[in-house]
């Protein structure tokens, strides 16, 4: 039966998880975003809510509970505390949650315990590329098969990249169809040099390059013939857009406020229609991209193929994040325009959907 | 708990109109485009003896409930926009007296849709030439008369759809705003219901539209039209009429008001359909021409084409589930008119944009007559107009989220 | 020195034009969209101002005033008035122009005394295709060498087709290149059927079948080698690019106007800033796009390619000629959708030019 | 006559400014973004001993005036905003002197920008944390005193440009918008030279901006600050201070208003010059990538990277020509109010765009650090919001075309 009511456990961890981006995640946002740094407190403060070990098999310590929906609900209320601080809570999952969707039982079984037991991240995921036409389905970084394993060679960016990880998972073409590799975070060959960009200053990411980097032949996600990855990619996707959901959120919440308490000409600006008309623009669109990210999320849940619900959600929802970030800076005015106030900084975060194709992060 | 899956009731219902739509409206729409006032005859017999009977051996079970009414909304929609809002029923009329009308007056009005031997309208008049989306601004009086125990209406409504057939054809009838008092404003404006035939209501004039031309906008004139006391929408005891005529039928008027957010969802999956007409042809003949949409291409390697087509989609979508979920809240008995205001704003741009965007993308095909594209067009873009313009529903939406009263944000 | 004040003679010009335009072609509008015909009447009038005589050769009879931004101040007046009408009255021009600029002296002297002295149109162009992905640049219609002159086969549509046209000027791909021939109405192998369309609806037009059409060695403008005609596109994209200026006038003056009479909420409309706003937004968009078609217009009386600036204004202008002409149509609201106002067939109309190409107009 | 052909002296300045953009904006770009209150030393002295005379062996004959103007600013821009707001000039402060100043009053203040040895700012300073597009709201007061015949100026002052410069390099000055009587409203607000290290004039901080961060930003404080009576703008005998203080220095606020208007198309300006930053760069990145764009691909042909470019392009030139005319109207002494707002909204609003589309566009790359593209978008931005936003910009624009007043249309 078509239904937009979340379960009520569902609306319990959302509501848990706004509070806590609300009371702890937003009031460290700025700092961190001029800092470059992730307030490690928070990060051991969001693992105590075992936000990402309840989604992992209950075999390997998890909680069993894995649903891409109730992973978008999570992500999009911490994204509206922070982006940045989001991704990192995030990101003891981009690992976990591949190994356990396409890893063979033996990857499961080495990886995933430690994965889940850590409230640090000890995997983290290579799949952009540091070039315009980056493209998750067909990477340029490629996978050949040796006598006794694989060779990778390429270069990955925007790879989160915090000091605790042992593995990274590159994504490459194997011939036609992607791949993933587990690379030891020293494996001879790869380079990691840390980055810096416009936008989710705090996250430290990193650009990856891989010269004839020999990994062995259980190194394969899935083994050596199992693991099509394409999977990965629309739940990576849908993962971004409940993040840009979030981001577009807080810009649009801080600018209605904004708009309601700032007056000019004797009057609050919100009663212009020339704000106000943009609000509710923000509004609708906001609630129409969280719906395409539903029910992308909900069809993983089925089981089903999301590739189709998952590109539109992204394409949608990258767009919406950029025009409501913006609309926040203009509502704001010359406040938008200066530090002090966050409409700048979700104006440069929301642009990193742009760059961001998928990240395993529900 | 969310879900995108329809019950299998939607399933047959869809499946059903969806039928109905390529069989019985698509075969007639181009006719009854160019002969703009004619009766659509196959169609409205069609329905009205089969058609509103809906999917055959209906099953019991749970249901969609007001996301199936959209569902369905959107199919026949699909078919051709002019041709459904041509169908016999009771329309936004009926909405009205069920929603606001006495027990009596429900059976009164609503049994003829039921037992008729042949088709009749029901219609809603609340516009009048200068008072559009300012429904506060109505001149049609009604003035109540002891002596008869009549109401007395006297004025001119336009844009009245389905009106023709609503005031001409015996067993229908026109819901029409009028004020009992000016200087009440809004306070004084109340619902009358006039049976087809009823003297002193005329049809003056049917509109020559830019679509949904096989819809009937009718001009109503009232001269001195009576009618019983009894057709007060939610009508009060006579007593109250003559010592305080402002109070007379209050549920009348905020229950015709409340029809509309109840039928704003049925409007916006009406647009829906009519944008899922174009987007949906465009796809096929797209690839008839060789042309192919991919959902896994890269952001940056797409063509112009494609990644309109994708927008296209994701858009029309966007617009689907808003309206569903505007529908689905009335299910949980929850007030909607936020997101109703929502659907209806969103779905009545995206299927402008989508149907103008369609005939640019087919090229001079698209743009001619020997397609229906451009048909699809012309009827997309009322969705941004009635039943509350764009500009209207923004304003809804704006006060709602400022949560600002009529006054605070005009 | 950059400037953008018209000469006084050119001022004088589009102030008759456009005062024709507001008395003669205003007027007419409605019922000859209704009738889907053009007024004779009017037509006569429109020649007496010489209009395109003014533009061409003295020696043939012709003013020898050539001037595309003349022209394109003209086409705008005109197509503010109404475009159908606009479009017939500057037909004659579409056949003498190409000749005038890339026809061989013997063509000129052939056809263009008469395409001058005639009232109605003689000649016409045929460069639109039925299909979507019609390019003019690369017509599908192919020019195959005879041994005693040419084989024409492929398909035209959105033909201009008076009556009283006699030849057609059809462009076709010549292997790589684009070349134009003069096909008599009658040719063996030619077939026009009249088309009806959204808009332009007064206006006379063909779809053309070409099947195995055989012409003379001279057939072909500008002779066996000459006559490459990508310059004719860039000329035609600038005709069509100032009447849907024109038409985005008088879509953005409409509303304008009706925006200050009508009330509502005891107001005129135009005091809404979402009214005013969107008003002030049409006002922007067509100076802008005015004076990219102006630009591309004075590239081509400097003899310069304006190929890339014509593509510019022929862009913008078809967005912002449909943005437009949709908004008056928003800002009458219900009386915007009935056709006992003007917007709609505005808007039926401004749709058009996303299939019109190029025109020899100006 | 239309004319799209700069004169010789245009050409030449365009030519000489960009290679100053090129050799000496660009390679400090980086630094003074991320050293964000550093003064950009080589700049700043290579401006003022070199850079301001213009391009060397300056020609006779015809010029495109202030449209020539217009060309400087978008090369300048398209070296560095930031570092081109922090260029040592009288700036908007010298526009308002020279607009509403009296003879004596240019002399005074004007002359030391062609006779000072150092480098030396002038700003205007008008913002208040309660009065942003709404000036008559200003609260810094103007007392005059007779006995000392000063004017003693109370109040703070924020997002003045240059403001760092101008309030503490001797030579220079800002201009202060301030009321001499509250109940006045508009009428009551003056302005007043403020000369660098006036005793009472305290720069209290620089903000931390998004973008155009080597423009110094400044917070201003007055506190009973006392200027000769003589540096009021426009200023009249004092005798009319004493009995009708409301009636000073007319010409001096209207003319720093008039101010607006003639700097409108120069901020036009700068703002196309950051969009051409980024666009350029963009196109000639995309064909080291092997992605060349043209202009003869047929519409439905094209890849969606080729139309977004071809839409920038575009849109950039609209934003140039209507910068262009409204400056060659100033040429003509033609008021160009209307065109100067059209001007700076729509390239306030293109260059916003265009750069967003450009770090898109470029991938990861254009979002990182390692190229200027980011800060391009970062101080573009700015361009939506100061010397009037986007808004602001509507709304005269609007009420010049329905030919409303301010009190018509709010």
């Amino acid at each position: 039966m078509i239904d937009f009511e979340p379960t009520e456990e569902q609306a319990l961890i959302r509501d848990t998880v706004g509070e806590f981006a609300k009371s702890e995640i937003r009031p460290r946002a700025r700092e961190s975003d001029e800092a470059g740094k992730i307030p490690a407190d928070v990060l051991l403060r969001a693992h105590e809510l075992g936000l990402i070990a309840n989604g992992l098999p209950e075999a390997f310590g998890g909680g069993g509970e894995r649903s891409a929906l109730t992973g978008a609900l999570i992500a999009e209320e911490l994204a509206f505390g922070d982006l940045s601080l989001a991704l990192a809570i995030l990101a003891p999952g981009l690992l976990a949650y591949a190994v356990a969707d396409f890893g063979t039982e033996a990857q499961k079984q080495r990886l995933l315990p430690a994965l889940i037991a850590s409230p640090s991240a000890l995997g983290t995921i290579a799949l952009q590329e540091p070039r315009f036409d980056s493209d998750p389905y067909r990477p340029r970084t490629e996978a050949r098969r040796t006598e006794n394993g694989w060779q990778l060679d390429g270069a990955k960016c925007l790879v989160p990249w915090p000091d605790s990880v042992a593995h990274v998972l590159v994504l490459a073409s194997e011939g036609q169809s992607l791949a993933g590799f587990l690379v030891p975070r020293d494996a001879a060959g790869l380079r990691a040099t840390p980055e810096s960009y416009l936008g989710i200053r705090a996250l430290a990411t990193a650009e990856l390059t891989l010269e004839g980097v020999r990994v062995p032949a259980d190194a394969r996600l899935g083994g050596p013939t199992g693991g099509h990855l394409r999977a990965l990619v629309a739940r990576g996707r849908v993962g971004l857009a409940a993040l840009a959901v979030g981001v577009a959120r807080a810009a649009f919440e801080l600018a209605r406020d904004y708009a309601k308490e700032r007056h000019a000409f004797g009057a609050p600006i919100a009663t212009k229609q020339a704000i106000a008309f943009k609000l509710a623009d923000m509004a609708i669109e906001i609630d129409a991209a969280r719906l395409l990210v539903w029910e992308a999320a909900w069809r993983l849940d089925q089981g089903a193929d999301a590739t189709r619900e998952a590109t539109l959600a992204i394409q949608q929802v990258r767009r919406v994040a950029l025009e409501v970030s913006d609309g926040a800076v203009q509502v704001f005015g010359g406040h938008g325009y200066i530090r002090e106030y966050l409409p700048e900084m979700l104006l440069r975060n929301a642009r990193g959907f742009a760059c961001f194709e998928a990240l395993t992060l529900v | 708990m969310i879900s995108f899956d329809p019950t299998e009731n939607s399933t047959r219902a869809r499946d059903f109109y969806r039928r109905v739509a390529l069989e019985r409206m698509r075969p007639h729409s181009r006719r009854y485009d160019e002969d703009e006032h004619a009766l659509p005859t196959e169609w409205v017999e069609f329905y009205w003896n089969e058609g509103r009977k809906g999917a055959p051996g209906n099953l019991g079970g749970e249901t969609d409930g007001f996301v199936q009414v959209c569902i369905q909304a959107e199919e026949l929609c699909f078919g051709d926009a002019g041709l459904y809002l041509r169908m016999p029923t009771a329309a936004l009329g009926g909405s009205a007296v069920s929603a606001a009308g006495t027990q009596e007056q429900k059976d009164r009005f609503l049994r003829p849709f039921r037992e008729s031997p042949h088709p009749i309208w029901g219609a809603m008049a609340i516009t009048e030439a200068s008072a559009g989306s300012d429904s506060a601004a109505i001149q049609t009086t009604a003035r109540f008369d002891e002596a008869s125990d009549e109401w007395i209406l006297n004025g001119t409504k336009i844009f009245c759809t389905a009106g023709e057939g609503a005031s001409q054809i015996e067993g229908g009838f026109v819901v029409v705003w009028a004020t009992v008092d000016k200087t009440l404003g809004r306070g004084g404006i109340k619902s009358f219901v006039v049976p087809a035939r009823t003297p002193g209501m005329k049809l003056v004039g049917l509109e020559k539209k830019l679509g949904i031309r096989a819809s009937d906008t009718a001009t109503l004139v009232f001269e001195d039209c009576r009618v019983p006391s009894a057709n007060l929408l939610g009508g009060k005891p006579k007593a109250s009429l003559k010592t305080e005529p402002g109070r007379a039928g209050d549920k009348g008027f905020k229950g015709a008001m409340a029809t509309f957010d109840a039928s704003r969802p049925i409007v916006a999956a009406m647009a829906v359909g009519v944008g899922r007409a174009a987007l949906d042809f465009l796809i096929e003949e797209l690839e008839r021409q060789g042309v192919k949409i991919h959902f896994d291409s890269a952001p940056r390697a797409q063509t112009a084409l494609e990644r309109d087509v994708l927008e296209m989609i994701a858009e029309l979508q966007a617009a689907r589930l808003l309206t569903w979920r505007a529908a689905s809240m009335m299910n949980r008995g929850k007030p909607n008119s936020l997101e109703a205001s929502m659907a209806k704003a969103k779905a009545g741009l995206v299927v402008t944009k989508i149907t103008q965007k369609a005939v640019e993308l087919l090229g001079p095909p698209g743009y001619s007559k020997k397609l229906l594209v451009e048909k699809w067009m012309r009827d997309a873009k009322i969705n941004d107009i009635y039943e509350g313009t764009q500009q209207i529903n923004q304003l809804i939406v704006a006060r709602r989220i400022l949560e600002y009263s009529s006054s605070q944000l005009r």
